[in-house]
């Protein structure tokens, strides 16, 4: 397999370690939990989602492991402000803080607590199980666009993430490019559901929630390819990358760099794993691959 | 990952412990280590850690409103389990088991498959002590009530300090209140012998995955869940057991 | 696991022999192979889409098969009107023509060669891959109810297959309902694509393609309890269904009947297989569990 | 499933075998039964299905742009191999084998694996015989030529009906145009063992693996790529097999 050189990973503005960014909401929640993955080979985190206030998130289950995939809704829970102190031994770190919020104001006001502080900024607006968060505003161009232009605003990188589940996933990434985002992240969490048949009813607390993890691969994989030929801001790939091929694959899709979460959970040492097979010393330059597929 | 939604069992029988506490057992037998946890799916409330009391049992204290509902289940109730999760204890040697209140559901399967030598239950009153008949048959059993009501007036650590030659044992067992098992390793610290302690963690849980990220302790990011709910002396020593905790937003409490 | 009572199954105007369709597209091009599935237990099939004119379909590679799911493109290739010929050895067997088309008049031409031969029809609005088609016009409501609206008018069963590939699938249900759809059904195949690395380019010929399969079952559940919600016509559910377990899941969540496609593949006798499991002298009568997970 | 993605191969070695008939070599052997076929992915083009002639070897004869594509590649091209797919031929007992034209690709391992005792290779013209040389050495070789420039002037079913003892075969593998293959099953059906002929068949197709459909056959709706490719005579004595086959869009036009 083809296999990368070691390097220095500019993307919309953050400089990285390497190609491997730990995604928002895996390990997350800590300063510690965040550390252990730069130490394991993360090449960058992206923190939980922070909101304007505390939040316990949904009652559970609130995630289940399927195959190849696993399905939660955990409800955004997050410490608000007081998640700053967890940053506090992260100082210097490539750590993006993502924020979620309900309108572009709350966005502004989350994101002016972590200036200075985070490398950057991701913009959650495609959590698909939050009510009035996430996907429900990430699927409005206008919202994408307003809440955008208030973080942007900041002067400091700012990645979006986006939904998949959307009619075009390229409108979103235009509004998102047109708002100032320094970069685009895709994808969030597939819309999903499972059902206890024992019990009648829904196994997440919140009914439903979202897919991550190898199956959602495919699908995750083309919306990169769809957003790299509607937008011209970099992306950064994320759903169900699980090894260095798939590493390699997205980056063909067109991503400059990954996001990885639902693998920890088969190999919770899954950053080190991957970058002992994807880099190598006679390894090419990403960009001779980025989005390659599409020639 | 392998499919792990919930295993749904039927509730076969109920049996009071304590005015707060029952075990639960099931239609199901787990394959289990003993010191595991399951998810216990409690429809409608909530889904929330527990230690098998046995392959087929949980043992529940009423704090809030998913044990609550747990208690109030009747035979037949179904509810949901995912596990059994975590490591597990791993004892070596001679062992002393030492447990506070229902700290002692994950240490019971340990003495029942003939683990412990010794077993140091503490309690606040006779009444509150588990298993006690049981483990009186099948250990070397002493007893603490905060109360004096029962065995030892005081402590588990008056056990301790009064009752045990630590240095003979070579895995020393421990679940319960923080504070109770902090005392515990501060003891087995001083005695230089950190290592030998295995304790059973409590920490908020989410997925009991190692995904969410919600059991992660300081410093170093090992999830209770995952890397634990057994842990050695000498992994926590350093950490933030018995100062900290975060509850289910992520934000800081004293324990 | 709870069981179904055997019985005559009526959903939207369709008399099937039980719960379990073949769906539309898999080995549904020639009347043999329909018949084939029939007496292996299908209780009712749906054909290959069929349009306006005669279609070779896309250059392969046309299907892949992936962990848990397969990933296609197939191009809609069919014979046209000359499919007629193929349905004479299935003259009243429960067949259901699935029908595409670029526009209502399309869909109308269409139907009338089938009048009177099929048991119904079945109107793909959702075909993820095919340009001017499927769900080119299946995201957007008012063609969908003109599209049902013009075969509706038959007075025949008229089916309307939706697309997951949109930002709320129950719109999109609502629109097929008030055009005189009698069912619906969910999902096809969710936009998805691989590419491969040793060659850089997309695997399909088509570049991208849809995925169904095991990989897709809870995000077709969830499509399947939105349109109970929001509609009030009987939904047949149709994405990765191959266990009886599945057929039961996705009844809890609405549905009441289920298509199966990709399951032939790890199993060419999956109709009978499932049968086998599903039905029992002491099941129960499916009408009480269609929906059940919405109590 | 299982990941299905296509093997991609890089061809090694580019053999002419006659002017229209190339055999590619690539650096992968595949675990294959003789008969099996696998979908090859010439990028850009199409994907179309080959016999195996070897682990590492298909044979291809230019018919139109994929197969043109095929045979105008160099050492180093890369190709996608979907495969091995289909069931392959199950020899018993003494063996004949019958190739015409291309035919022989699928028939040429079993050859090779020592299974076949007579084998009957045919083609229009001596310069078109493919892979005789070897076979000679593996078999009892019988050669036709339509214009008889070597062997029986005629076709294959020309030695079969003067040089053969059919009934001292217990199996007899088959693999040529459609046309040959029918007057083989006509001869064997007369002869009253259908059963023992095994045919390799071919048909439109675009999976594969029996998911669309497009390779399925009147009236059983048996699939060649996953039912077959190869078929005793019995199972398609009564078929559409030497009358009519479907096209890519799955319109019936005469073999
Ligand atoms: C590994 C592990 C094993 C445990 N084993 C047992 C056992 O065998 N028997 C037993 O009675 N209890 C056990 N517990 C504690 C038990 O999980 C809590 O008592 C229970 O979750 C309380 O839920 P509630 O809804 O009744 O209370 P709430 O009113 O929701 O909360 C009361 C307190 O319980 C704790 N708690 C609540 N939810 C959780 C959660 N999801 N994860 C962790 N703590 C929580 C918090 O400290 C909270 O402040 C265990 C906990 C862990 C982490
Ligand atoms: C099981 C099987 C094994 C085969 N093995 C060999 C072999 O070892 N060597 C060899 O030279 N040929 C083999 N063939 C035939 C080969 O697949 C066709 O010659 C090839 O597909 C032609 O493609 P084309 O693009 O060059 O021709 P086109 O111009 O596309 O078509 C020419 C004719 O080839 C046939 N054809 C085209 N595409 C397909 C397809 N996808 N599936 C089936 N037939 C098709 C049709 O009859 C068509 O009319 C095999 C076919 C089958 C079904
Ligand atoms: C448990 C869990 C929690 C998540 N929390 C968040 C979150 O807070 N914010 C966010 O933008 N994405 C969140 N996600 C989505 C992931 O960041 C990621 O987009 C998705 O899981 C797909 O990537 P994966 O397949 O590598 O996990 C969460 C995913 C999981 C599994
Ligand atoms: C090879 C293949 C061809 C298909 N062709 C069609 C089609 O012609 N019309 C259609 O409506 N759906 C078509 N589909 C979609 C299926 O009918 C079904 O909606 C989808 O595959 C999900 O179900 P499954 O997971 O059970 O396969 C096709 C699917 C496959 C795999
Ligand atoms: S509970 Fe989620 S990581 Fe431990
Ligand atoms: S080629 Fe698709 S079923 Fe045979």
């Amino acid at each position: 397999m083809i296999t990368l050189q070691k390097e220095l990973v500019h993307v919309g503005g953050v400089t990285l370690d390497n190609h491997l960014i730990l995604a928002a909401g895996v390990l997350g929640t800590t300063g510690a939990s965040l550390f252990r993955m730069l130490r394991q080979g993360a090449g960058g985190v992206v923190t939980k989602s922070i909101g304007p206030n505390p939040k316990e998130g949904h009652a559970g289950p609130c995630l289940v492991p399927l195959e190849r995939g696993l399905l939660n809704a955990m409800g955004l829970p997050n410490p608000s402000k007081n998640f700053l102190q967890e940053l506090e031994p992260l100082a210097g770190k490539p750590v993006v803080v993502s924020i979620f919020g309900g309108k572009p104001d709350e966005f502004r006001t989350v994101a002016s607590w972590f200036e200075g502080v985070a490398a950057g900024y991701e913009l959650n607006l495609s959590c698909p199980h939050a009510e009035g968060y996430g996907a429900a505003i990430g699927s409005d161009p206008a919202m994408v666009r307003a809440c955008t232009e208030e973080v942007a605003a900041f002067g400091m990188p700012t990645w979006v993430k986006l939904t998949p589940n959307v009619t075009d996933i390229g409108t979103i990434g235009r509004a998102a490019e047109e708002g100032g985002a320094t970069a685009l992240v895709a994808i969030n969490t597939v819309r999903a559901m499972r059902i206890a048949i024992d019990l009648r009813r829904p196994v997440l607390g919140n009914r439903f929630g979202g897919l991550s993890g190898a199956m959602i691969f495919p699908i995750a994989l083309r919306c990169v390819y769809d957003l790299y030929e509607a937008c011209s801001i970099p992306i950064i790939g994320c759903g169900g990358v699980s090894s260095a091929a798939d590493v390699i694959e997205m980056m063909m899709a067109g991503a400059s760099a990954v996001q990885i979460g639902s693998a920890v959970y088969d190999d919770s040492s899954v950053f080190g794993s991957i970058a002992d097979v994807l880099y190598s010393t006679d390894g090419v330059s990403a960009s001779g691959i980025v989005g390659c597929a599409h020639e | 990952m392998s499919d792990g939604m919930p295993v749904v069992v039927t509730v076969v029988e109920v049996m009071d412990e304590t005015p707060t506490v029952k075990t639960l057992r099931f239609d199901r037998k787990f394959t289990i280590l003993p010191g595991q946890f399951c998810m216990v799916w409690v429809p409608g409330i909530d889904e929330v850690p527990m230690g098998f009391s046995s392959p087929d049992m949980i043992t529940v204290q009423r704090v809030g409103e998913a044990t609550q509902a747990l208690i109030s289940l009747s035979i037949g109730s179904k509810i949901g389990i995912r596990g059994p999760l975590g490591n597990g204890f791993s004892p070596q040697g001679r062992v002393l088991a030492i447990a506070g209140g229902v700290g002692v559901a994950p240490l019971y399967p340990l003495a029942v498959n003939g683990s412990v030598d010794t077993f140091i239950l503490g309690a606040r009153t006779e009444a509150e002590l588990i298993f006690a008949d049981s483990l009186m048959d099948l250990t070397d059993l002493k007893i603490a009530t905060d109360d004096g009501t029962a065995g030892h007036h005081g402590f588990v650590t008056g056990v301790l300090d009064e009752q045990i030659d630590l240095l003979s044992y070579d895995t020393i067992c421990v679940c319960g209140p923080e504070m109770m098992m902090k005392g515990i390793l501060n003891r087995l610290s001083d005695a230089g012998i950190a290592d030998r302690g295995q304790f059973s963690l409590h920490r908020y849980m989410k997925c009991g995955v190692g995904v969410c990220g919600s059991c992660a302790m300081d410093p170093d990011g090992l999830c209770v869940c995952r890397d634990g709910p057994v842990f050695t002396g000498d992994q926590i020593i350093n950490s933030e057991f018995g100062s900290y905790a975060r509850d289910a937003s992520g934000q800081r409490k004293r324990v």
